[in-house]
């Protein structure tokens, strides 16, 4: 048994650990472009700043050896032939028994009118890189995109001493959650610490003069030094395109993380997976699905038997002082019922949607002890409708769910039983 | 060795000495009164002490056989060793996304590193466990 | 002087006793040789003798030995014997004046019989009651024995001196037993020496038993005065009892004097489990602890028992048709050298040998 | 505004208290209170009952509980206890309830009672060499056994009594599932069990949780008739009627409204809420010819498979009382002192009624042996056994077996603060609070009842190994070993024993 994965991220890391957790002998070989051990995206604006760069690798070196993988590091995989099982690289080709895909994203960098100058972006460790040497003697730095990567990015560079213009073009940051209330708090929070945002706000075009950048918005021109474009990530598929790999946003996966192409399995923020609070197939570019997929994957591709659990957005994040974390879906439809909680004294936000009795959706800002509760409430799709107010109002307490209930799911976590 | 410290709420008493005795036990000093009424750095209470109305316990961390947090973690700073899952101090961020998905909310933060219940690796019963007056925290090994 | 001491009789002791068992008498200097061996066993304030088919002339009399401290109280005894027996002949024990032995009482035996004829249980009965009023109720007279072809010698001083008083050398009989005394704290009263008897049994006993009270107060529910205080007399009412009133086997009542192990019971097969733990049950006062080793003389054999835990010593030997039982085995091999075996009873296992030749 | 001075000061070590508000936590009389605003602890000392709770379980030793010594000015007549009694009347105008057992300065005959031991004539006995015995069986025993052969083989012909065997000597005695919670029920039932001894319902009937300790238990039917029926009948062991109580001879019980849970009164067969009032007299025993048919009817109903117990207080003519119940047939007649616990009782009939059990044990038994009527039945004495030596003792004076119950609550976490009546007892025994109840874990108590007996029996067999005894039959009735100081020759002589010297 020969197993392959193609990837260095924690969804290949999660396939190392699920293959090894069955399988102790196997040759493993893992292909990656990137030549690097792996690192935690989430992590990655810890690049920018030296003392750091030790706090992002995911694993440590001695990961490879201890687990039997043979890496192929800094290679870039060409094309597939999955009726012959062979990877095709640039100057080699590779057999495989059991594939898993774990390419995971890439930038998407729009292209500025009018712009022939350096555009960065900031989803890799080489863009990273790339976009730090350039930070050495520019000040002035425009942000492009009010998500997690852009608002991250920017409250970094602000407090490498950069001045930072965040431009967003929805009413606020973070508006794909779909909470106004958060975006809303964010935004005085960027603001108040002292980065330039700009909401509502779209790009026409840019233009280069000398060492500075001409940044053109709809109403005004704004002068920068460099440009980071976070406009998002987008599955990197490009290998597979002219295969008969099933494709939409992502490549598709059942609940056992396997492709419609036999023997052939894909996992992390590559893939599409099924969404239980949506009921339909979505892209979640998430840490925890991407290790959840790939180890999932790897018990398949070794012959266990492995079921994912249902996926939903989650997040945990920092913006400057505000902590939060989000899970499910908030953004609610007309049939949801939705309370919120707010404290603008201890600047604490709590937002639950609730549809049909089940927890679908929470949002705790401010005060985030225990979430992980709320968030088993959603996973199991508990009815909360006796205990809706509770869990909105007051500390969050395991012993708010019923007697019955809590059994269930102390035992069902010890003995791993779903 | 899987170490588990499960709470039997029939007898909880609510007297909440688990998390007094879990707090001397993780100071400097290790001693109560040092601990607590000298000693300036503390740490929340790695015990979780949960009441609802007349019913109430303690929770820790439970040892998952199949632990989220371990996946969620994004700088493989949660490992099982031993059977017990522990946190690696020196690689945790803080970045909390263990606390986002620990379905008994045992995990707590403390500055900017995430600790829980260690299950008294050191001792041969959790210090917890010996000293709760009414033995409703029962202490399981496999 | 107070007939029954107050205090419980406490001593140490020798005990002796043989059995021909085809009925061959011996005369009473052998087991007075066998005794005086274990001289340093006693202390000169007790020994005594009891020998079954001495009186060959009056077989089915019972025969009353009696300890009388003054003429009014052998008077007092007369009267009431009269009022139950016919008195077929009386006479003063016959002894040996040279022997000089402390506060000798008198000592006189009456060969009776019962006025009416009846049967054997109930002419038992009268005679234990008629003993039982005197030894309670008759200031200075005391029945030493009261069986049939049988008589306890007994008194203050070492066994040997007892015999030579006593001229135990005039008497044969098929049974003998004996008994040397080391008592701490009896005043030198002749009825406290041992052998204890009453109807034909008679009791040796060594050792001391710490249920005594329980036994005692047992015992006073069914009619026995414990009078003397001592071991030897409730040992020898319980067999009474046990035996003659509750028709109980010798076998029988060595397991409720001393009974097996409940632990022991419990494995036993169900019967036999049912039937011991049914008379441990109910004869739960008459189980004797402490230690102690008895022999046990009646009409037609000796048995010798040991406590439960084996705390005293007790020896059985055996030569052609005759049967030893010792604390002591120098006692026997003195007028036994060869014998054709010797073993010492497990704790609570009576040794039984009988008239017939049954030696169990 | 009281007029009452508190009985107790709670006193708290500022230097030791780290405000971890166990304490606040744990008293179910309120006497601590936090206030978050001041971060104070503070404390009322009139609402104390002197329990200690608090005290055990603070981890800095930070409280003491003393009594008030400020109390009214020394008086040998009028002590502060009439005293406060007095003014506790004048404002409530009610009785002075109470719970525990006599707690005045009577005479404890225990106490002016020694052990013998063997010395030199005797050898004592090594009981971790030698077997020790202490199984008992309960129950009438013929006065002969009769034997039959068949084929050779000797064996039984005597039909025996129903007896309960007991692997030592101590079983439980009467507390009601209402007195004492179910927890506390089940520790009994659960040591018992584990024991191979007994443990009594009182009259609170059997809780279903229970059934299953069945043939540890001892079912006590008592004038309220509570819980009843014949699934009881038929799952305890042995039926005891209840005629009276040590603590409080010639007195029902009364058990209020708002302790009848909702399973108390299932387990009880009364509506719950309701009052659960035991009549002083049985309203069907009203002379012992009554008792006989009582007694009658439930051998009638058992099968004649399980023995009756007749438990009634120890008073002035017990001895007779007690020749009565055996003639009415009875097979364990259990005699409860005037030290005898209970769950609430008027404190001036707690405190003045009945006699020592020492003295009711002793001349009952003997009027038994003096009628020739002991083997028909086993005594059990009970009320205010505190200790081995006192079961030795109790069992030297004659009886088969003792019950223990307030050692029992003790062991259990009680320390007496004899407010039982209350329903609030803070160790979770007398109470049906569910907040409170939880604090005992049957699994502790029971293991804490066993190690109690346990230690017990260990004693015990020392005891009886001193002496030179090695089966607990030996020593029941053995006056002998027992001696008097301090007694006058008539309590010598009602005892039955000799005064040391003799």
């Amino acid at each position: 048994m020969k197993y392959v994965i193609i990837g260095n991220g924690a969804a290949a890391i999660g396939a190392i650990e699920g293959i090894r957790s069955n399988d102790k002998k196997s040759e493993i070989v893992l292909l990656s472009k990137e030549n690097c051990i792996s690192y935690s995206k989430p992590q990655l604006y810890k690049m920018l700043n030296e003392e750091n760069v030790q706090n992002i690798y995911y694993r440590n070196e001695e990961f490879y050896t201890t687990n039997n993988v043979s890496t192929i590091l800094g290679k870039t995989l060409i094309s597939v032939d999955f009726n012959k099982k062979i990877l095709l690289l640039e100057d080699d080709t590779i057999k495989y028994d059991k594939l898993l895909i774990a390419t995971g994203a890439k930038a998407n960098v729009p292209k500025l009118k009018g712009f022939d100058g350096e555009t960065y972006s900031f989803t890799n460790i080489d863009e990273a890189l790339k976009l730090k040497e350039s930070l050495v003697n520019k000040d002035k730095i425009a942000v492009l995109g009010g998500g997690l990567i852009g608002v991250k990015l920017s409250e970094y560079l602000h407090k490498m001493g950069k001045e930072v213009i965040l431009i967003v073009s929805s009413k606020g940051v973070l508006s794909s959650l779909g909470d106004e209330k958060i975006s809303q708090i964010l935004n005085n929070e960027i603001i108040e610490k002292g980065v330039n945002l700009l909401l509502s706000t779209k790009i026409v075009g840019a233009k280069k003069i000398d060492s500075k950048i001409e940044l053109k918005l709809e109403k005004e021109n704004i002068i920068c030094e460099a440009i980071v474009s976070c406009k998002g990530v987008k599955p990197e598929v490009s290998p597979f395109e002219k295969t008969e790999l099933s494709i939409d946003q992502g490549i598709k996966v059942d609940d056992h993380m396997k492709t419609n192409i036999d023997d052939v399995f894909a996992a992390g923020d590559v893939t599409e997976m099924y969404n239980s609070i949506e009921d339909g197939y979505c892209n979640i570019p998430i840490l925890p699905n991407a290790y959840g997929g790939g180890y999932c994957a790897g018990i398949n591709m070794s012959g266990g038997d492995a079921k994912i659990d249902s996926v939903y957005p989650m997040n945990s994040l920092q913006i400057f002082d505000v902590q939060m974390i989000t899970m499910g879906l908030l953004s609610s439809a007309e049939k949801d019922e939705v309370i919120t909680m707010f404290d603008s004294k201890k600047r604490i936000y709590r937002k639950l949607v609730i549809r049909e009795g089940k927890l679908i959706g929470a949002a705790l800002l401010g005060d985030i002890d225990r979430a992980g509760i709320l968030n088993n409430i959603i996973k199991c799709n508990l009815d909360v409708s006796a205990i809706k107010e509770e869990l909105l109002n007051s500390k969050i307490n395991f012993y708010v769910l019923p007697r019955n209930m809590r059994e269930v799911i102390v035992k069902s976590y010890i003995e791993g039983i779903k | 060795m899987k170490r588990r410290i499960i709470c039997n709420e029939d007898f909880c008493i609510g007297c909440r000495l688990c998390e007094v005795h879990c707090n001397v036990k993780h100071s400097k000093s290790r001693d109560i009164i040092l601990a607590y009424k000298y000693e300036k750095e503390k740490e929340p209470s790695r015990m979780t002490f949960e009441q609802k109305e007349q019913v109430c316990g303690s929770i820790v961390c439970m040892n998952c056989k199949d632990p989220l947090c371990i996946k969620a973690c994004s700088m493989g700073a949660i490992k099982i060793e031993d059977g017990t899952v522990i946190i690696d101090t020196d690689r945790c961020v803080g970045c909390w996304m263990c606390v986002m998905v620990c379905p008994f909310g045992a995990i707590k933060r403390g500055d900017k590193k995430a600790f829980k219940c260690d299950h008294c690796h050191d001792e041969e019963v959790p210090i917890c466990v010996l000293n709760c007056p009414n033995k409703a925290l029962m202490y399981e090994a496999d | 002087m107070n007939k029954f001491p107050r205090e419980k009789d406490i001593s140490g002791c020798s005990i002796f006793g043989l059995i021909n068992t085809d009925g061959e008498k011996v005369s009473g200097s052998v087991i007075t040789e066998a005794i005086s061996v274990l001289h340093d066993r006693a202390n000169g304030l007790g020994g005594g003798f009891s020998g079954y088919g001495i009186y060959p002339d009056y077989p089915d009399d019972y025969a009353f030995h009696l300890f009388f401290d003054s003429v009014k109280a052998k008077e007092e005894t007369e009267e009431l014997i009269n009022k139950h027996f016919l008195i077929e002949y009386d006479e003063k024990i016959r002894t040996d004046n040279s022997i000089n032995l402390p506060n000798k009482p008198l000592l006189w035996r009456y060969f009776v019989k019962n006025r009416n004829i009846l049967s054997k249980d109930s002419e038992r009965e009268e005679t234990f009651k008629a003993v039982m009023d005197i030894n309670n109720n008759i200031e200075g007279a005391y029945v030493i024995s009261s069986g049939k072809n049988m008589g306890v010698f007994k008194g203050v001083g070492y066994p040997e001196d007892i015999s030579k008083f006593y001229r135990l050398e005039d008497y044969s009989g098929y049974i003998w037993t004996a008994h040397g005394r080391f008592p701490t704290n009896t005043p030198g009263w002749w009825g406290g020496a041992h052998p204890f008897g009453l109807l034909d049994w008679t009791i040796v006993h060594n050792g001391e038993i710490s249920s005594y009270d329980t036994n005692r107060r047992y015992l006073e529910m069914y009619g026995y005065k414990c009078n003397l205080v001592t071991d030897t007399e409730v040992i020898t009412y319980l067999f009474d009892f046990l035996v003659r009133k509750n028709n109980l086997t010798l076998p029988l009542a060595s397991k409720i004097l001393a009974s097996p192990m409940w632990v022991d019971i419990d494995r036993m097969e169900e019967k036999k489990r049912e039937l011991l733990k049914a008379l441990r049950m109910t004869y739960a006062g008459a189980l004797l602890t402490g230690p102690f080793s008895v022999i046990l003389g009646f009409e037609n054999g000796i048995m010798g028992l040991g406590d439960r835990l084996k705390l005293r010593p007790l020896l059985v030997g055996k030569n052609e048709n005759t049967v030893y039982m010792s604390s002591e085995e120098c006692a026997v091999r003195k007028i036994c050298p060869d014998l054709d075996s010797v073993y010492r009873p497990k704790g609570g296992e009576p040794a039984i040998a009988l008239l017939d030749g049954k030696y169990v | 505004m009281s007029s009452v001075i508190p009985e107790f000061i709670v006193d708290k070590n500022e230097d030791r208290c780290i405000k971890c508000k166990v304490c606040v936590r744990q008293c179910s009389e309120e006497v601590f209170k936090y206030f978050e605003e001041f971060d104070l602890i503070r404390i009322y000392n009139d609402k104390c009952v002197g329990c200690h709770r608090c005290e055990m379980m603070c981890p800095t030793d930070a409280l003491t509980i003393t009594k008030n010594n400020a109390l009214y000015k020394e008086n040998f007549h009028w002590s502060s206890y009439t005293i406060n009694s007095i003014k506790k009347q004048a404002e409530t105008g009610g009785m002075i309830l109470t719970g525990s057992g006599n707690d005045k300065a009577y005479v404890s005959y225990w106490d002016r009672m020694l052990l013998d031991a063997s010395q030199v004539t005797n050898p004592p006995i090594d009981p971790l060499r030698e077997p020790m015995e202490l199984r008992t069986y309960l129950g009438k025993k013929p006065d002969r056994i009769t034997l039959k052969e068949e084929n050779g083989e000797v064996s039984l012909e005597t039909k025996l009594s129903p007896q309960i065997k007991l692997e030592t000597p101590i079983m439980f005695s009467a507390m009601s599932y209402g007195s004492i919670s179910l927890n506390a029920c089940e520790s009994l039932a659960s040591a018992a069990s584990k024991l191979g001894t007994f443990y009594n319902t009182g009259e609170g009937g059997l809780h279903k949780k229970l059934y299953k300790y069945g043939k540890n238990t001892i079912g006590q039917i008592a004038s309220g008739r509570f819980g009843v029926d014949t699934d009881y009948l038929d799952t305890c062991a042995a039926i005891e009627i209840k005629i009276g109580q040590g603590a409080k001879p010639g007195i029902g019980g009364h058990l209020p409204g708002e302790k009848v849970t909702v399973e108390i009164s299932e387990t009880r067969m009364i509506p719950s809420g309701t009052d659960a009032i035991s009549p002083a007299p049985h309203h069907d025993i009203y002379s012992i010819e009554d008792l006989k048919q009582l007694i009658s009817l439930i051998k009638e109903a058992t099968n004649y498979e399980k023995p009756v117990f007749v438990k009634i207080a120890a008073v002035h003519n017990s001895a007779a009382i007690a020749s009565g119940i055996v003639r009415a047939g009875a097979d364990v007649i259990v005699i409860d002192g005037f030290r005898g616990g209970t769950g609430a009782a008027p404190s001036v009939i707690r405190d003045n009624t009945g006699i020592p059990i020492e003295v009711a044990l002793a001349v009952i038994d003997q009027r038994l042996r003096d009628e020739s009527i002991r083997n028909e039945v086993s005594i059990v004495a009970a009320g205010g056994i505190r200790s081995s030596a006192d079961a030795v003792k109790a069992m030297a004076l004659g009886a088969d077996a003792v019950y223990i119950a307030t050692a029992a609550l003790i062991a259990m976490g009680c320390t007496l603060c004899q407010k039982c009546y209350k329903g609030k007892c803070n160790w979770g025994l007398t109470t049906q609070d569910p907040v409170l109840t939880r604090r005992l874990n049957p699994e502790l108590g029971s293991q804490r009842l066993t190690n109690l007996v346990n230690s017990w029996n260990l004693e015990i067999k020392e005891i009886l190994g001193s002496m030179g005894i090695n089966a607990i039959e030996a020593l029941r009735g053995n006056r002998l070993r027992l001696r008097g100081v301090g007694l006058t020759e008539l309590e010598s002589k009602i005892l039955g024993i000799e005064h040391a010297g003799m």
